[in-house]
């Protein structure tokens, strides 16, 4: 769950990292009230990368400029997102821009930090050797010496450093105590008074641990379909191809997907129903399908601890139920599968054992009714 | 003698008790597997398909010793119960669960590696040693003895690919599940270092996904070390960037972990990339003599 | 630092370990009006074990056995101790004591948990079979597991178990955030109703670790001279001969006392000036000495980073400034020593090599003077 | 070759801009050690003795490689710089820093343990192979060339003992200081283990005190696997219960750790125990041919 910035910033300022001073606004009218003194930034608060370069920023010097500003922030969507806040803060006097991150690096099984002396821009387009990469034992953390180290990649000033290990230390505190995958300030910005700044702040929190974060404010940027598929757990995700996608277990929906592309076809939707299906689930899994409109729709199952019975049984009772108002190509095979094909019969519906020849099948037929 | 797991390899099955637990129970010991123990707190002294239930795994292991555990524990209590088993000396760790916080399972590898414990998963299907053990949800039917090795990140398309390989006659020495987590025990590169050495292995299937840089290690390691041929399907090549494909670990962030990126460093490895899951066998065909 | 159990009670207040209720009296007066209401127990608030045997624990009934009781309790000393407060609390009824302590092994280098269904009576005296030792791993502390496995050991109630786990974590808690040595329960007690109280507490802070415990009373039951020797940081303990020891290093120190005691004598002191005393530390070490009135002094010097003729220039400038009260032996060797016996020399001191021979001749001086 | 160390190992001393970093520096290169590098927080560019300064471990291992390090820091700050030096891969540790909090003493063997590395002390004199190198703080005179393999848990003591051996010709393999703290990293056994192995050493000296019970455990280890000839002190002998020796770890704790105790233990294991420092000259002399 990724945080809006004036979310990351509150959390920031709870566990004492320096932040820009600021108001967030919910209108242009509320932006003109905020109090704020120019010269003052205004950041549309959207969840989307290079907010910058999208418009999503903008100065200004003066009241007036401050209305303008947020009348236009508030009118037009920033990279395709529509604004309903917009955070006025303090325009800082740079001196310099570091970037500072922590995160978990996979191979290594630990967290990292990340962090380098060209802040203020897409960390992707800093060379490498631009950037520290400290891994961190979680048995110990980050001692101050770890900081030290940091520090002198960044060649910080002397009277820069405890502030800095301290801000560092906190950030850590922050992202181990609220489960983040990612925590980054980019810029960490030192004024021109020499004072320690963060001036963005993006925050992920981990979904799996949103059970122990009861304090934490749900950011929800989901979908109807998608916050119906959470609820019943299934793995759901939208793509903008016209054939429905039913599969079980991750990597085979993906690769149901890859196959549709091989043969020319789009998928829908990525929906996996996981292990184990039941045939309420199975049956829900559908009408999100279907309530998203595809041209047909594929059900690939193979039947471990899902059984074929099952899926055929849910599809069965959507089709009595609703219709089905699209052409379904099923494969399925597994456990249970011939009691599974014998529910299909019954009900006029074919099976086929083989990915590839459903596939074919499923294309052509979207291919046609498109 | 396979990797990881053989006959003799005993095994705890924490969660024994519960629904999933009690099932798997079931099919690891009908396959051949010495399920020794289980455990369910304030269920000690119940049996499941007659196998004993203690309260902590610290009885267990002192009456039973066994050597690997798997894991069938709501993905909260997952850590308490790794570090249960890691703490009372389990040195291989079987993590079924799902769903286990990213912050848990970076404390799981980090006292496992103290211990010097090995861990498969979290979110794997297990591992399965063909016609003679496994310790993993894997149906039973599929695992025929063979001559190939089988890694996936992946269980289904996992079962889908070994389906394949059965139907075209080619059965599977150990097929082992990484996890499909972000953070996951073993990797590509420990399981292709046994599948080398295995003299039961003599072609490796490697079965990953989009996602981190797993496979780009793999194919580096490969390259150096591996003599043996391998055979790769990599899903997700239809995936967008940022969307979480089911698997915690199956997202194309910041530009990193795509399809392509992983497909090519396989290929200058050597290795036959197969463009359907389909393919797999007949790619394999070609490397067996 | 062993704290009085009443402040180890108030510490487990803190953490949530349920103690009996109770409030202190520092006078029979306080006693009475304290307001319990009886039964109570009386218990002496004395850093002594077996404080029941030594009369320090005594029951009343009614408000008369209070005042008699406490009025006992704060006249006559306990154990040798004289007893300035007493702690009175209600009177549990006890259905089951438990014995339960979290401290460190040496051997494993670990916090242990030792627990063991014999409580209320010194550990010392239960077998080892009936004592459960469960070494902990600082790493990860003491999850739910662990108080499975110490309630299973002592075969409690399942119904008691939720309340235990909390309990035990509760007091590992504080073992580790106040970095102590020892946090017993003895005994620990399960109620007629069924309940889990902890009806003693035995508490020992670590003094290396003081210094990060500013919130901790600091419990002084050292002498004068003792509290002088921590000033300037030097180790001393008194003890019952007339020979009084200086000398450099904690093993050689004790290794003086066990000679002059192989030769018949006794040390009135152990006294370790350290590695690297000043002479004004030396100087000091001589007066606190001095102060305990020995009927001679012995200084064994050993030097390598304590330098000779430091200790040679300290023994003068005593001298010097207020003679020497008793004779003193001196045994020096190592860095400086020429030095240091040029300086002994010329103020009209002699030294010896030998550490055998020196220790004859003081425990001699000391035998004659007696 | 000698024990835990020899002519090549390279040293690091953590808190080398101190007065006691400084002085022992100058002492351990004159003794012929290799001190590589040397760390201060806001002191790295400095230099102690021509040995580069750092502000942290991590820097000076990368450019020097120690595989040893030594404390001399202030005992609240002994936690932080040892986990450094464990974390940057050093694989001895020698911590002379006296009064480290005993929590802090449990974090940093926990952390050697996980990382596979030696710890000697808190509170210990070091390591001394004589005439080759040392990391320490011996006085260097007193080391000479011989058969004699020495472990103490206390300095002085020690230097007591190797001296009066000095003076009967008695030279010495390896000095070893245990450290006279609670818990310490290696103890008798582990380096009783590395005596017996050691092709330089003939008899072992074991000069232990009251406290604890690693002087039991010695003996134990003493009467399966040491062959070799032992001669040993106990520090103690006069001490009351209860009141700490010096040493946080020189005390009688209800009624265990007593002289008598562990005197009868050496003894019941062959052990040559001596009344008084001054004997174990002659008894080694009756132990070595």
């Amino acid at each position: 769950m990724r945080l809006y910035e004036y979310m990351g910033k509150d959390l920031f300022r709870t566990y004492g990292i320096p932040v820009p001073q600021g108001v967030v606004a919910t209108s242009p009218a509320a932006a003109e009230l905020a109090g704020m003194k120019p010269p003052v930034v205004l950041k549309a608060q959207i969840l989307s990368g290079k907010r910058g370069k999208g418009g999503g920023i903008l100065f200004a010097a003066t009241p007036q400029e401050i209305k303008v500003a947020a009348e236009r922030l508030f009118t037009a969507p920033i990279n395709g997102y529509s604004v309903n806040r917009v955070l006025i803060e303090e325009r800082l006097d740079i001196a310099r821009e570091l970037y500072l991150a922590i995160t978990v690096n996979r191979s290594l099984q630990a967290p990292v930090i990340l962090a380098s002396a060209q802040g203020g821009m897409d960390i992707e387009e800093v060379p490498a050797e631009a950037i520290l990469t400290r891994p961190l034992e979680v048995a110990i953390g980050l001692p101050s010496y770890v900081a030290r180290e940091v520090a002198s990649f960044l060649a910080l000033p002397s009277d820069l450093r405890p502030e800095f290990a301290a801000l560092l230390q906190n950030l850590y505190r922050l992202f181990r105590e609220k489960d983040a995958e990612l925590v980054e300030i980019n810029p960490l910005v030192i004024t021109a008074a020499g004072q320690l700044v963060a001036a963005d702040a993006k925050v992920i929190i981990d979904d799996d641990a949103l059970f122990r974060h009861p304090e934490l404010v749900r950011v929800e940027e989901v979908s109807e379909a998608e916050a119906k598929a959470r609820q019943y757990d299934l793995a759901y995700v939208e793509l903008d191809g016209n054939i429905g996608v039913l599969a079980n277990g991750a990597g085979i929906t993906m690769a149901t997907l890859d196959t549709l592309q091989y043969y020319g076809g789009r998928a829908r939707n990525f929906l996996d129903i996981g292990g184990g299906a039941s045939v309420e689930k199975v049956a829900a899994a559908l009408e999100i399908i279907f309530a998203s409109r595809p041209k047909a729709l594929f059900i690939n199952i193979f039947g471990g601890i899902t059984r074929c019975d099952d899926v055929a049984t849910a599809l069965v009772e959507v089709k009595k139920r609703h219709g089905l108002p699209v052409p379904v190509v099923i494969r399925m095979v597994g456990t249970n599968e011939e009691e599974g094909v014998r529910i299909l019969r019954a009900n006029g519906l074919e099976a086929y054992t083989r990915m590839e020849e459903a596939a074919q099948k499923v294309v052509e037929i979207a291919e046609s009714a498109a | 003698m396979a990797i990881i797991i053989d006959n003799d390899t005993t095994v705890l099955v924490q969660g024994i008790t519960g629904y999933q637990g009690r099932f798997h129970t079931e099919q690891m010991l009908k396959y051949g597997t010495r399920v020794v123990a289980g455990t369910s707190p304030g269920k000690g002294g119940q049996e499941v398909a007659g196998v004993p239930v203690y309260d902590t795994v610290r009885e267990a292991a002192q009456r039973h010793r066994p050597v690997a555990s798997i894991l069938f524990v709501p993905a909260q209590l997952g850590k308490e119960a790794a570090l249960e088993a890691l703490e009372a000396g389990i040195k291989l760790l079987v993590i079924i669960s799902e769903h286990i916080p990213l912050h848990d399972s970076l404390e799981i590898m980090s006292f496992a590696r103290a211990r010097g414990a090995m861990v498969l998963g979290p979110n794997t299907f297990g591992v399965i040693s063909s016609g003679r053990s496994k310790i993993g949800i894997m149906p039973n039917q599929f695992f025929q003895p063979g001559p190939v090795g089988v890694v996936s990140r992946s269980g289904t398309l996992g079962y889908e690919i070994v389906g394949a390989m059965r139907a075209a006659g080619l059965g599977t020495s150990t097929v082992v599940g990484m996890g499909g987590d972000r953070v996951v025990g073993l990797n590509f590169m420990d399981i292709l270092r046994e599948f080398e050495q295995d003299p039961e292995t003599e072609a490796i299937v490697l079965i990953g996904e989009i996602g981190g840089t797993a496979e780009e290690e793999a194919a580096a390691f490969i390259k150096e070390k591996v003599s043996k041929p391998v055979v790769a399907y990599i899903a997700g090549a239809s995936a967008p960037p940022g969307k979480r494909m089911g698997h915690a670990g199956a997202i194309i962030e910041r530009g990193r972990g795509t399809y392509a990126a992983k497909v090519a460093a396989l290929r200058a490895a050597g290795v036959k990339v197969a463009e359907l899951p389909q393919e797999v066998p007949s790619l394999l065909k070609k490397v067996l003599r």
